[in-house]
């Protein structure tokens, strides 16, 4: 595992562990650095705590025993440099596909034209603009998917969580939208939490892909992904890229063939 | 409907049922002296006092056989009849209403007069508002009667209706110089009345006339007499009801000749005139409260009402 | 739900109103009952007939009153459960007494409310505000707690205030249950102006509301005017419960799942 | 909402108690009203503790009622709401019926009351009912109409009888609403008793409860009493609405998220 | 367009178009048969209507125009020998995983001893028998997928309607998943409508795969898949199932490509 200097770090795990309530345990001992402008990809199988893993980052769940700290701070002090894209599309339903993108830079009091403009464009980015006026019970699933996208893009986050934010959209919108985050990546040099269960996917954004096990979570392996970023869609085509994936997908197959052995 | 009253041919007392318009009080007294002292058995009768209440429904039960005779104010039974409801009044339980005005003596009342332009709490729609506004011709403005006195003893320009045998004695208890003035007046004379249904009356007669000559005897013995005996029975119906009260309740109708009426003018326990019935319908249409007239004969019958000396000898 | 032809559901009130009414008037010839205890229709009619000019009156004093302590409620009742939403302590501290100022008979408050707010119409407004106001509060109260958590974490990552959270998340996703309250309150409304005015009511310049009527009809023994006058209070509360079915529509129906159709 | 220790949960009542007594206190000396409007609070126990017995016995009297009142409202109640959610014809049919049930004042229904319930306990008891029976079936039946329509496709999938969908579905996601139900019904039931003992009540065979002595306590102007009879409804109230709490914790703590505390 | 018999047809379009309330067309034309045994599955872009196809299958939305029969009756008469297995996890909050799991059996009248044992062999399949206890919230985002898995195979239905079913889960659990339909089809021979955005599950499952094109939502091609069942795992490393995966993606490719133009 590597360990890099704490005050350095994006986010530090020290031999963190978490249940919840009295049940079982769900993490045990996660140590893990993660460096300014990493792009690091948690990859394992249903239920080997992914998502308890950026809850834990974000502050929304605390973690039972362990440090971690986010951003130099606590993950709660750290939260107006974050943003999280939930497994969930999480849309109000008393606000439009618009209204639902807007929201964060409501709440930080922008300008009503300001944030619509800003709403607007992130839309259209995810290819919405048309149904901007929808309600979300209008919208597919990959369409809610797609505003709770729009909605984490808004703002300029130092650290991007994503759960699992492509998983309900067909291959070309996907890629499509992997393409489109890395270029906002350049501009805006976040860091980056990320989930999914397309390898390819993982391979394609990160510079690092941690697998995990489960029963309990924890980090099995890490791998580096060293293409230089900015990537392009024809990195795809590569046999360094294939390699990868199957690297990525070995490490997978030892920690999932014991679950349902 | 249904009449609790048997036949009286079987030996063993008549049941019967009386239905009062309040909670348990020395306003009902006479009625639980007969009790005590047995006078209903006396006559064979079996009678069980219904305590009443704020909404009490006193004539509703009567009518539809719930209680076999009742008891409350004259003209409410009179309008009742007016308006259809089976009922006759069979003889009086007070002369006169206690119904008074209660003041505060640094404010008093001395005539109903007045009241003019004062602030007077009061139960809504009562005949005597009316009776005052269009006869007396006194002009005031009316609170809802809720039933409470705290207003009453913050504020010695209030006025509000009371019973002049009931809430003067608190009102004093608790410090206030209060006043009272009669309602009842020579121009307005309302009866306190028992009652029965038409049906009720025309089965049993011999056993209304059998009730109202013990409750007439009950009265007048629990207001000349000694009282302990029906004092006895209240307190035990409600704690609340001290003797000092009881003696003040008492004296009040004494004072006032509530159940005796005046003498003078030949006035008795128990007595119902047809004259003063008729002079009572004529005002009650006068008012507006009834729309119709309605019959002497058909609100009362006073083939019960007993005599003068026979009420004085059974007191001996 | 079945999807039901618009038109049924006006017909349908028409006819459970026939039925109703028939029903009625079996019941007055089957059980004996007369007229003093529960009039006909028709009688009832014939009655608001007569007396409508008072019964127009009283009600236009009446709803005064109820609108007055309705709107009261209303906005009250709202601000406390914000108050109360915010927090557990302040819920836990505050519940209690909310709870007493309900539960204690008015009665025993009318003189204080007598003396404080004014006899008449103040103290009118303050009965029929007190009547209405709990139902509003322990609804908005639930329905601001309800909240999804999955929301709420969504404010949380969005660095949202605790107003903001108050606000533009717990408020709008509590509204089904501050109008299921709002519903009750309407109703309540009313005939809590009519107990307000037995309680601390006053006649003066002719400002006797629908309390007044069923306290002289009733003691008058007027049945049928006073059967006449609960219809008059009927209509009243139905305006209010127009109203907020109004109200429930406009906030609701672009995004509640009360208002969805299944059959597009 | 922040999670706050629990024992703040049990000191901030204790606190706000003695900030409300406090204010009393001062309300009382600085406005200058006499005990007659505003008994203190030491007062009002001195009077409950010398009035205990009949307090208690009156406070038992009153709790039949009551409680049978509250039962019959929560039972009834959650059948009507079933009932008009069953389809919106019935709804449309009905509700209206249950509006003028609700806004008729109960002093015109009070002689109907007692004619077919008979005075004393049973028309308590209905009086009792119809105050609190409303706000369940308004709760419930918003409740029954929100259910989420993704569940409501999932039954129609299975093939889930009306019935089933009723009962399975509908009935246990409108939970949250028909417990808000309750605990307004729950705040109501005491109240009501006192009112339906005004109403119709009798003090037959010792049966007086905290309605007759509201009366005797009033007409007696011992107002510190009265407040204790207050007080001593207040308590009653209590014990429903904890009631209910306990219920609402029963049903609901295991998944809806008002019970959902965001840190484990 | 292949245009079978009607009545021997488990499904039938005819000329079927769709749109909610007033809104715009979603679905135009669309013409249909499914056989019995068909495994045919939807694929397309985002919001291209896929999800309505199902629904109008279901019954759950009515066509606007056209004729649809299902099982040689109405959508709504046929619902009692189809099972559906919506895009999100809808599960009842207030009822566990095996709750949840029985529900359909519940509803059929089954026996509570029957039932659960039946819930917890479902369980078992898609590997959550140690969770049966837990509530909904409780539940990791595949884990939820998985029990309302569990729950349509709880029934033997006839047809059987999948949307997404497997996108919330890693591939190792989904291709596992994959099979295990596959076998349970042996055994009971429903006949499937399957969404996926995953080119290689769909060809990986079907005989039949449809994919639509956007804007209106249309049938756009339609490939056919002939390699014999029972397909075993080894299928996804031959050539020939590779050229079947290009194939799709070949035409998936002409029909997004306009969309984000
Ligand atoms: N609120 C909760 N209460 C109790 N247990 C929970 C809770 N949330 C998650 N868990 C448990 O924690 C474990 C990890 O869940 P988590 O959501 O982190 O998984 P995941 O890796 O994101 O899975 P998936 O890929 O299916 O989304 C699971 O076993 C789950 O049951
Ligand atoms: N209830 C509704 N009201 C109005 N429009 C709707 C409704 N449901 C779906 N739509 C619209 O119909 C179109 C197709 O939706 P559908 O859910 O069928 O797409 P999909 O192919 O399943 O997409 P995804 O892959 O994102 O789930 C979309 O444009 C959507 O906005
Ligand atoms: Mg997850
Ligand atoms: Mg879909």
């Amino acid at each position: 595992m590597p360990l890099m200097v704490a005050t350095a770090s994006i986010v530090q795990f020290d031999a963190v562990r978490k249940r919840y309530g009295d049940g079982p345990l769900v993490l045990e001992g996660i140590n893990l650095a993660v460096a300014p402008g990493d792009f690091i990809t948690l990859i394992g199988p249903s239920g080997c705590g992914k998502s308890t893993v950026l809850k834990l980052v974000s502050g929304l769940n605390p973690a039972s025993e362990g440090g971690l700290t986010v951003l130099g701070t606590t993950p709660k002090q750290a939260r107006d440099r974050q943003a999280f894209i939930f497994q969930d599309a999480t849309l109000l339903p008393w606000h439009t596909a618009e209204g639902n993108t807007e929201l964060p830079l409501r709440l930080r009091g922008v300008t009503a034209a300001e944030r619509k403009a800003k709403a607007r464009e992130m839309l259209a980015l995810v290819g919405l603009d048309k149904v901007s006026g929808y309600y979300p019970r209008q919208l597919s699933g990959g369409m809610k998917m797609r505003v709770s996208i729009a909605r984490a893009l808004t703002l300029a986050p130092e650290l991007l969580l994503l759960d699992e934010p492509f998983g309900a959209l067909d291959e070309m919108t996907r890629n499509r939208l992997n393409e489109e985050l890395l270029t906002i990546r350049e501009r805006s040099r976040f860091t980056a939490m990320f989930v999914t269960h397309s390898v390819s996917e993982a391979v394609f954004l990160s510079n690092r892909i941690l697998v995990m096990a489960a029963n309990p979570g924890r980090i099995h392996a890490e791998v580096k992904v060293e293409f230089p970023y900015p990537r392009r869609a024809d990195l795809r085509a590569t046999p360094a890229f294939q390699a990868r994936v199957n690297e990525v997908s070995r490490l997978l197959h030892q920690v999932e063939l014991p679950i349902h052995a | 409907s249904k009449q609790t009253a048997e036949p009286t041919t079987t030996a063993g007392p008549v049941k019967i049922k009386f239905q009062t318009d309040w909670y348990p009080q020395p306003e009902h007294g006479g009625y639980y002296q007969a009790l005590a002292k047995g006078y209903y058995a006396e006559e064979g009768l079996d009678v069980e006092i219904l305590p009443g209440g704020p909404n009490a429904q006193v004539m509703t039960s009567v009518a539809v056989g719930r209680a076999d005779l009742g008891m409350t104010d004259g003209d409410d039974v009179i309008v009742a009849i007016a308006r259809g409801v089976p009922l006759k009044m069979v003889g009086a339980e007070m002369q006169r209403n206690p119904q008074g005005i209660l003041f505060h003596t640094e404010h008093p009342v001395k005539s109903l007069k007045d009241l003019q332009g004062r602030t007077l709490m009061a139960g809504a729609g009562s005949t005597w508002i009316e009776v005052l506004r269009k006869k007396v011709g006194v002009e005031f403005n009316l609170l809802p009667l809720v039933g409470d006195l705290a207003r009453f003893m913050n504020n010695t320009e209030f006025v509000q209706q009371c019973f002049v045998t009931h809430e003067p004695f608190f009102a004093r208890q608790r410090g206030a110089n209060v006043g009272t003035i009669l309602i009842a007046s020579d121009t307005y004379e309302p009866y306190r009345v028992m009652f029965t249904s038409r049906e009720f009356l025309a089965k049993h007669p011999d056993v209304v006339g059998k009730f109202i000559r013990a409750s007439v005897r009950g009265w007048v013995d629990y207001v000349t007499g000694d009282p302990a005996p029906a004092n006895k029975l209240l307190a035990a119906k409600d704690d609340t009801m001290t003797p000092e009260f009881m003696a003040y309740s008492i004296k009040a109708m004494n004072d006032y000749q509530l159940v005796s009426g005046d003498p003078a003018k030949g006035e008795f326990a128990g007595q119902l005139t047809a004259a003063r019935l008729e002079k009572q319908i004529k005002l009650l249409q006068e008012v507006g409260v009834l729309d119709k007239p309605v019959a002497v004969e058909d609100v009362a019958t006073l083939e019960f009402i007993p005599q003068h000396k026979g009420s004085r000898d059974q007191t001996n | 739900m079945k999807k039901t032809p618009s038109i049924l559901l006006w017909i349908l009130p028409v006819v459970s109103g026939v039925l109703f009414v028939t029903l009625w008037y079996a019941v007055r010839s089957g059980s004996g009952l007369q007229s003093w205890i529960l009039p006909t229709p028709g009688e009832i009619i014939d009655a608001a007939w007569r007396e409508h000019t008072r019964l127009l009156r009283a009600a236009g004093n009446t709803m005064v009153g109820a609108l007055a302590g309705f709107l009261l409620a209303g906005t009250l009742g709202f601000a406390t459960a914000l108050l109360l939403g915010v927090s557990r302590s302040l819920r836990a501290g505050l519940y209690p007494w909310l709870l007493v100022l309900q539960m204690t008979p008015v009665i025993v408050l009318t003189p204080i409310i007598v003396l404080w707010a004014g006899p008449g119409l103040p103290g009118i407004i303050t009965v029929t505000w007190l009547i209405s106001f709990f139902p509003i509060v322990a609804n908005m109260t639930q329905g601001l707690v309800s909240t999804d958590m999955n929301h709420v974490a969504l404010f949380r990552m969005a660095n949202a205030s605790r107003l903001q959270e108050m606000l533009l998340l717990r408020v709008p996703s509590a509204m089904p249950y501050y109008l299921a309250g709002l519903r009750i309150a309407a109703t309540l409304a009313p005939i809590g102006a009519i107990f307000g005015e037995y309680m601390v009511g006053n006649s003066a310049g002719g400002s006797g509301g629908l309390g007044f009527l069923v306290y002289s009809y009733n003691t008058q023994i007027k049945i049928p005017a006073l059967f006449a006058t609960a219809l008059t209070s009927c209509l009243l509360g139905f305006i209010f419960v127009a109203a907020v079915s109004l109200l429930n529509w406009a906030v609701l129906h672009k995004w509640h799942d009360s208002y969805e159709r299944d059959d597009h």
